[in-house]
């Protein structure tokens, strides 16, 4: 009953978003794409870094692949195959980096990922220097926002569903053991490495699909611009706002905060970096569990007041 | 009966110590064995290499005459070896049935969702913690917690249980619930080798005892016997106490 | 260029590295702080120097005097207001280590954005003891061989009060256990409040130092962060003498590799030399593996 | 020496000691007997100062206050902690515990002497003093947290199961050894599940359960009461 | 009204930007782009606003955000200001890349672009696909070329040899830079002897100022950035580095670099300059500092400020239609402190391409022919 209202809920949330850019301006959609586009981005770090506690910085090699892997095919070849190309070249990546990894765990590995993200950088700026002659590369394409926006949002929609099957199937399990002690999942008989990196996997190949389909907007492709390492601080920070380790933990977490900067960055362009910095703060310290904890215990909290008022009424009426 | 279990010359050194020197013992199927031995004479490390925790520096594990050795884990746990740990550890994430439930699902042959969910619940029973599914299982005490890690090990169904020092901290009346408890898995078929210190079990649950010291074995045999020869009291039991 | 001049340059690059990784090290290694606004503590050191430098009778030298009880000031305050509540509301390093990673960020933006408000974003320099230094026929400037020497004091100096005093010891077994060094006598909070102070002391000097020879901007305190982490991770975690020959080691690969192979490959064999390290040793140079 | 009044401890809405009352006379070892999840372990915790007890409590020491100490000020007044699951530091070489146990004022000018006590009574640690303690043995583990609180000279000693995970012959040295210092004038507090050994060693006790003393008594009276011979003798009896 | 109808007027005009006042390319635009707006708004300001054909005056009204270095946000900050805002006149970001990222809205929102932080050889093409985009700063090609020729001439007269020693940043700037150099000194008969890229935030130059040093070159040439600018000059110093052309990237016209090094900046070249008897320029720099706090960089800035001159100008003359005003921009002369300014094919290409230190000001030295150009003074004194 509760899961058909809700799947019914999210169908309607879904198809007002889509509809949106018919009855939004471009700035709306662009507003909208943006937001969706790092909702992806938080839903997909979150949907292996989240249990498994594996904090990745690597967010930004694979959007940055698949930026550059469009600004390179976009002529040659249909814009649908460039995707899969793209998706494909951010999957053996990602097993690569993956197979590598295994042994790191805590702050190694999170400095791992963002050192092999800088490498990536590296080498396609040296390969573009010395083997193409160019740095910069053009990304003419002849459709509007709304279409970057639609492809993002069906991308976010896929994100959502993977992370609510992969929380309900057994391999949602198989994550939080790992995040809890690797050992001991390995001796309850869980494939800890083939886990691990078929999620690794999973994730970077949509954050990779994140950059492809987002590329067009910027019309000029460099390293600087699509491996910039913001990326992958705000996805994180956006997911761990929320509270990486739940399905709507990243969505609650990257909407408000996207909110936050667009809002601060319009308002107070000179002041953005204090007021930013000071909320974000204030927000650890308020919200120790998250934004979707503090929302989850105050709703628990409501329910549980309002049974037992109720039950209080019944008792008095009886 | 044939060996179940069939350690030959296991060794293995940390840079210049060598905490297990070639071991070399065997298990018969539905036995119940004692592994024993002083503080730091490897028998933790044996066991680990038993479950491919860490990987031997040489030596060879057959299970049913399949090599263990140089297989990562959960292939070892897939062919039937559970284990408890000498610290108690807890997926503290998941609650009391989500950690015994992780080891029903991930076993060889996982069964479907409700039967794994019912078979949890009969786990909990046998070990006492009937009743506590919705604890979080960080919260448990030191006791509980063992219960539970108990109970992980026998979800996977093994051939082979390997407990190290499970008995450990526990009072007399909760030892015997606890040596019931053993021995009430060994006539379900399960062998066991026991790493333990509490003499009391190692006497009234294993018919056999191996004993090692500074890595090598030095005794093997009935329990009784054993625990009279020299060496053992010596290095092991102490004068005093060889007879508590 | 021969190979002692190779190596001699790679040390002195190596010696910028070292310094500014160092503070970080005691800070997360030690205080269990992953600080993200470490590099624009090395900023704000950095443009406090240019200040304190253009007053007169005052070089960035005798500024370090200023600057570094400035910053262990700052780092302590910063720790008891800012950090402190966290640690203690934390049940496990994890939460930790999410905590503190969202408030350091919180607290990069606000550092920035005062520079920014006090300096603006333009690129700020100014030049003190640029000149030659000859080191076994090798032309070095005097304001780097400072950093590598200042590196190299602090190192050692650090690495013996770490390891060889019961202080030291102290503060290390802080970083392994809090609960358990309250059980011998330990303030922890303090400890942990002058492990980071010291390490937002060294992030001063290491400020003071770059700030003779480096340009610098308001916003670039991430760069410094990033490649304090590298070296941090590289060397092992809270361990200095990883911290320095880490550093030490990231300069003659990187010279290394501008001399023999390609100036444009200098930050990709940075990167890869740190990869290929940690997957070698998966807890950094001098990291500690505990079963 | 010890009186505890009125404490309670509770988590979150568990109550795991309620309204306990308990003293330890100068040079007199104590046991605290107890079922898995009576308290025992909590009551040790709140002396040291690692949980904080419910208001109205008293925790003197000598007749000084201690409730409300901080933990890290315990070790100075004298007071020394085995906690349950060790609490070693797991990354620091066996001396660096050991020089730790007496980072305490009061514990420094015994040091050298301490430490000789201390590898005599385990020979195992004076071999390994250069090995990183996380790497050693469960046993051996607990010989080091029960060396770096004796590291400390402390007048009051509690131990939280120190015989767990020993081998028979170190646990009848360890016990003889508690003897020992007990006798040398140090108060024990112990909570032990070796219930024959430490009745042996204690001249007192009490009896936990769910949180409050419910006997209390002499080692020979506390053997006796059909209680504790129910609760904990119960392979013996 | 639509907005940008001439006849009857909105009480305010909005103009807006979007530009990096923080992140990686806040140096820059601090530096070069934001003062200038910041000077124009406050003359329009004490103009009383800006002026209409009829001759009445519209006070302007500013919308300013920050695009924090990131392309996602200054396209979207430009949606914003087009869609939202409905801006009458949107400025430019600063920078080559961004300049890009926003011509397709500019061009699909029809509003001029006055792109002036940007050096790019596709200009003629961009033109071509985006009408209304106005490029000011030349491409790679005309800055090579004018110190081809310059360095060809001083090796005819026997100053100087005919080698070269080339490195660049690793970045689309330094890229296209030496992209261009290449055969720009081929033709002139210049002999590269070392051609390297660094990559973007090297701090540390020694190996490469040895090599350069040890290459026989008599010519140094880098396309750097301001930080790797300001290191290489130091580190040339301490290495006694002493090429008789010492040519290097942005950050030579900074004015901070010409006072910090005082004499020794004498000589030293690089990409623009002024021409230093030129009283208007004169003015502005005084007026830039008086506003601002700081002179204006000696390459970008001025042209940036002229920029803002044309469009006023331009509304002037066709009011806020900005087709109009586009089109006036394509075809018109304007006077700015450049002097009398028109673009051809919508670019500037009126400009100073090889500056030199001289006398404590960085004097335009090429094009030579150029009214106000002064005599490239070489070689280099050693430091
Ligand atoms: N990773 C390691 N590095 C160095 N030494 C080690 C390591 N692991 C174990 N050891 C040493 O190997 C020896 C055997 O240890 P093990 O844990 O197997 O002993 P044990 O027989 O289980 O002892 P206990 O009864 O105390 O648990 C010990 O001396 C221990 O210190
Ligand atoms: N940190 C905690 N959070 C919640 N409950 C706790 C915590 N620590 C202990 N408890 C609960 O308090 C009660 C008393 O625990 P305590 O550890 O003091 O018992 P104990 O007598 O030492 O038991 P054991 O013999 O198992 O060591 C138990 O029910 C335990 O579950
Ligand atoms: C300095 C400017 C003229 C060019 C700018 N650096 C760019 O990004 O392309
Ligand atoms: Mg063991
Ligand atoms: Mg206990």
């Amino acid at each position: 009953m509760i899961a058909a209202f809700s799947f019914t809920a999210l169908a309607a949330v879904f198809t007002a978003l889509a509809a949106a850019p018919f009855f939004l301006g471009t700035y709306g959609t662009g507003f909208l794409l943006g937001l969706v586009g790092y909702v992806t981005l938080a839903s997909a770090w979150a949907l292996f870094s989240g249990p498994t506690r594996y904090v990745s910085l690597a967010t930004v090699a694979f959007f940055g692949i698949g930026a550059y892997t469009v600004a390179v095919l976009y002529e040659t070849l249909p814009s649908w195959l460039v995707l899969v190309v793209a998706a494909l070249i951010g999957l053996v990546v990602a097993l690569l980096v993956g197979l590598s990894t295994l042994r790191l765990a805590g702050v190694y590995f999170v400095i791992f990922t963002f050192g092999l993200a800088e490498l990536i950088r590296q080498i396609v700026t040296w390969y573009e220097v010395n083997i193409t002659g160019t740095l910069g590369r053009y990304l003419f394409v002849d459709y509007g926002p709304e279409v970057v926006y639609w492809k993002l949002l069906a991308l976010c929609a896929v994100t959502l569903a993977i992370g609510y099957l992969v929380k309900r199937s057994r391999w949602g399990l198989a994550l939080k053991m790992i995040g809890d002690d690797e050992v001991v999942a390995e001796h309850c008989g869980l494939p800890t490495a083939r886990v691990k990196l078929a999620l690794f996997a999973a994730s970077s190949v949509i954050i990779t699909l994140v950059g492809a389909i987002q590329a067009p907007r910027w019309t000029y492709i460099e390293p600087t611009i699509v491996f910039n390492p913001t990326i992958s601080f705000l996805t994180l920070i956006m997911a761990l706002l929320g509270g990486a380790g739940r399905l709507w933990g990243p969505v609650v977490g990257a909407v408000p905060l996207f909110l936050l900067f667009e809002w601060l960055s319009a308002n107070f362009p000179d002041h953005y970096s204090i007021i930013l910095g000071l909320l974000f703060i204030a927000i650890v310290f308020v919200l120790p569990n998250g934004v979707l904890g503090f929302l989850e215990e105050h709703w628990t909290r409501l329910r549980a007041n309002r049974s037992a008022k109720s039950d209080l009424e019944k008792r008095e009426a009886g | 009966m044939q060996d179940l279990l069939d350690v030959r010359n296991l060794t293995k050194r940390f840079g210049g110590l060598t905490a297990v020197n070639d071991l070399s013992f065997t298990l018969r199927q539905g036995e119940v064995a004692a592994l024993l031995g002083p503080n730091g004479s490897g028998k933790t490390t044996a066991l680990n290499m038993i479950s491919g925790f860490q990987p031997a520096s040489s030596g060879t594990v057959l299970l049913d005459g399949e090599r263990l050795t140089g297989r990562p884990p959960h292939w070892i746990s897939h062919a039937g070896v559970a284990r408890t740990f000498q610290l108690v550890r807890v997926l503290s994430s998941l609650n009391v049935e989500e950690n015994i439930l992780a080891a029903v699902m991930f076993r060889k042959n996982p069964p479907a969702k409700e039967t794994a969910q019912e078979e949890v619940q009969r786990l909990l029973e046998d070990v006492g913690l009937a009743g506590r599914s919705n604890e979080n299982a960080a919260s448990l005490t030191y006791i509980d917690q063992k219960r539970m890690e108990l109970a992980r090990a026998l979800a996977s169904k093994p051939k082979l249980l390997l407990l190290d020092e499970w008995l450990a901290g526990l009072n007399p009346s909760e030892l015997s619930i606890g040596i019931g408890l053993i021995s009430n898995l060994n006539e379900k078929g399960i062998t066991i080798l026991l790493v333990e210190h509490v003499m009391d079990a190692i006497r009234a649950l294993c018919p056999r005892a191996v004993v090692m010291n500074a890595g090598r074995k030095i005794a093997d045999g009935a329990t009784a016997e054993v625990l009279r020869d020299p060496e053992v009291v010596r290095a092991y039991l102490g004068g005093a106490h060889a007879v508590a | 260029m021969t190979l002692t001049t190779t190596l001699i340059a790679g040390l002195v690059l190596g010696g910028t590295y070292a310094l500014v990784a160092m503070g970080l090290t005691l800070q997360y290694g030690i205080a269990r702080i992953m600080n993200l606004a470490y590099g624009d503590m090395i900023i704000t050191a950095a443009f406090a120097a240019f200040i304190v430098q253009a007053l007169p009778s005052i070089n960035p030298l005798t500024g370090l005097a200023i600057v570094v009880p400035g910053g262990f000031v700052f780092g302590y305050l910063v720790y008891v207001f800012l950090l402190s509540p966290l640690v203690k509301r934390a049940p496990n390093q994890a939460a930790l280590e999410v905590d503190s990673i969202l408030t350091t960020f919180g607290l990069l933006f606000v550092i920035q954005g005062v520079l920014l408000v006090l300096f603006g974003s333009n690129y700020t320099s100014y030049t003190f003891l640029n000149v030659p230094v000859s080191i076994f026929g090798t032309t070095v400037a005097a304001n780097r061989l400072i950093a590598l020497v200042l590196a190299l004091a602090i190192g050692l100096l650090f690495y013996a009060l770490l390891t060889r005093t019961r202080w030291g010891t102290a503060l290390r077994a802080v970083a392994v256990s809090p609960q358990s060094a309250q059980l011998v006598g330990i303030n922890t909070d303090r400890a942990a409040a002058i492990a980071f102070a010291m390490g937002t002391a060294l992030a001063a000097a290491g400020g003071t130092v770059i700030s003779m020879y480096q340009t610098f901007t308001a916003t670039g305190g991430v760069v410094f962060t990033m490649k304090a982490l590298i070296v941090v991770i590289m060397g092992g975690v809270g361990n200095l003498l990883g911290a320095l020959t880490a550093g030490l080691v990231l300069g003659i690969v990187e010279t290394a590799v501008s001399t023999y192979v390609d100036p444009g490959l200098t930050l990709a064999a940075t990167y890869t030399i740190f990869l290929v390290v940690l997957l070698w040793r998966p807890e950094g140079l001098f990291g500690r593996r505990v079963r | 020496m010890l009186s505890l009044e009125a404490l309670s401890v509770r988590y979150g809405k568990h109550i795991a000691l309620d309204n306990v009352h308990l003293r330890v006379d100068p040079g007199e070892t104590v046991v605290i007997l107890g079922a898995n999840g009576a308290g025992k372990s909590s009551l040790l915790k709140a002396i040291s100062g690692l949980v904080t007890p419910e208001p109205g409590a008293r925790i003197a020491l000598d007749g000084h206050e201690l409730a409300g100490v901080p933990p890290h000020r315990i070790p100075d007044e004298g007071i020394a902690l085995v906690p349950e699951g060790r609490g070693i530091f797991t990354a620091l070489t066996v001396d660096e515990n050991l020089a730790l146990g007496a980072y305490s004022k009061r514990a420094r000018a015994g040091e050298a002497r301490q430490r000789e006590f201390i590898f005599d009574l385990f020979p195992r640690l004076a071999e390994r003093r250069k090995q990183i303690a996380g790497t050693m043995s469960g046993g051996e583990q607990q010989m080091v947290a029960i060396a770096r609180a004796l590291m400390s000279n402390p007048r009051l000693l509690m131990l939280d199961e120190p015989s767990l995970g020993l081998a028979p012959v170190v646990v009848g040295e360890l016990f003889d050894a508690l003897g020992r210092i007990g006798a040398s004038g140090v108060a024990l507090l112990l909570v032990e599940q070796n219930v024959t050994i430490s009745l042996q060693l204690a001249a007192r006790g009490y009896l936990l359960e769910v949180g409050r003393v419910v006997g209390e008594g002499s080692a020979v009276e506390l053997k006796e009461d059909p209680a504790v011979r129910r609760a904990f003798l119960g392979l013996n009896a | 009204a639509l907005p940008g109808t001439a006849q009857d007027h909105p009480d305010k005009v909005k103009i807006g930007y979007a530009v990096s006042k923080t992140g990686a390319n806040a140096g820059g635009a601090a530096m070069t782009t934001i003062p200038n707006y910041k000077l124009w708004l406050s003359d329009l300001e004490a103009k009383g606003g800006l002026e209409m054909p009829d001759g009445t005056k519209i006070p302007v009204e500013l919308i300013e955000y920050d695009d924090r270095s990131s392309a996602e946000e200054v396209v979207r900050a430009v949606e914003r200001l087009a869609g939202q805002d409905e801006a009458h006149f949107i400025l430019p970001p600063w920078g080559t890349g961004f300049n890009l990222a926003v011509a397709p809205l500019f061009d699909r929102y029809g509003y001029p672009q006055l792109a002036v932080s940007a050096v790019t050889d596709k200009a003629p093409d961009f033109v071509k696909r985006w009408p209304k985009s106005f490029w000011f700063l030349g491409g790679g090609h005309d800055y090579t070329n004018a110190l081809a020729t310059l360095l060809a001439d001083q090796v005819k007269a026997g100053v100087i040899n005919s080698k070269v020693a080339m490195i660049s940043v690793a970045d689309g700037f330094g890229i296209d830079l030496v992209t261009a150099a290449r055969p720009s000194f081929k033709e002139a008969g210049l002999d590269v002897v070392m051609d390297q890229t660094y990559p973007v935030g090297t701090q540390d130059f020694t190996t490469i100022l040895n090599e350069a040093k040890a290459s026989g070159a008599d010519t140094f040439v880098a396309f750097s950035y301001p930080p790797g600018t300001f290191a290489l000059t130091q580190q040339a110093q301490v290495n006694s580095f002493n090429p008789k052309v010492l040519y290097l990237g942005v950050g030579v016209g900074f004015p901070p670099y010409g006072a910090n090094l005082g004499e020794k900046a004498e000589g030293i070249m690089t990409l623009g300059g002024i021409d230093p008897a030129n009283e208007s320029n004169k003015a502005y720099r005084e007026r830039h500092n008086e506003v601002n706090g700081q002179y204006p960089d000696l390459w970008g800035s001025v042209i940036t400020y002229a920029s803002l001159q044309m469009l006023e100008e331009a509304i002037k003359r066709v009011g806020l239609d900005r087709e109009a005003v586009s089109k006036e921009l394509s075809t018109g002369t304007f006077e700015t402190v450049l002097g009398e300014t028109s673009l051809q094919d919508n670019q500037l290409r009126n400009l100073w391409l090889v500056g030199q230190w001289q006398d404590g000001t960085l004097a335009g030295v090429a094009p030579a022919d150029r009214k106000g150009a002064s005599k490239a003074k070489l070689p280099k004194q050693p430091w």
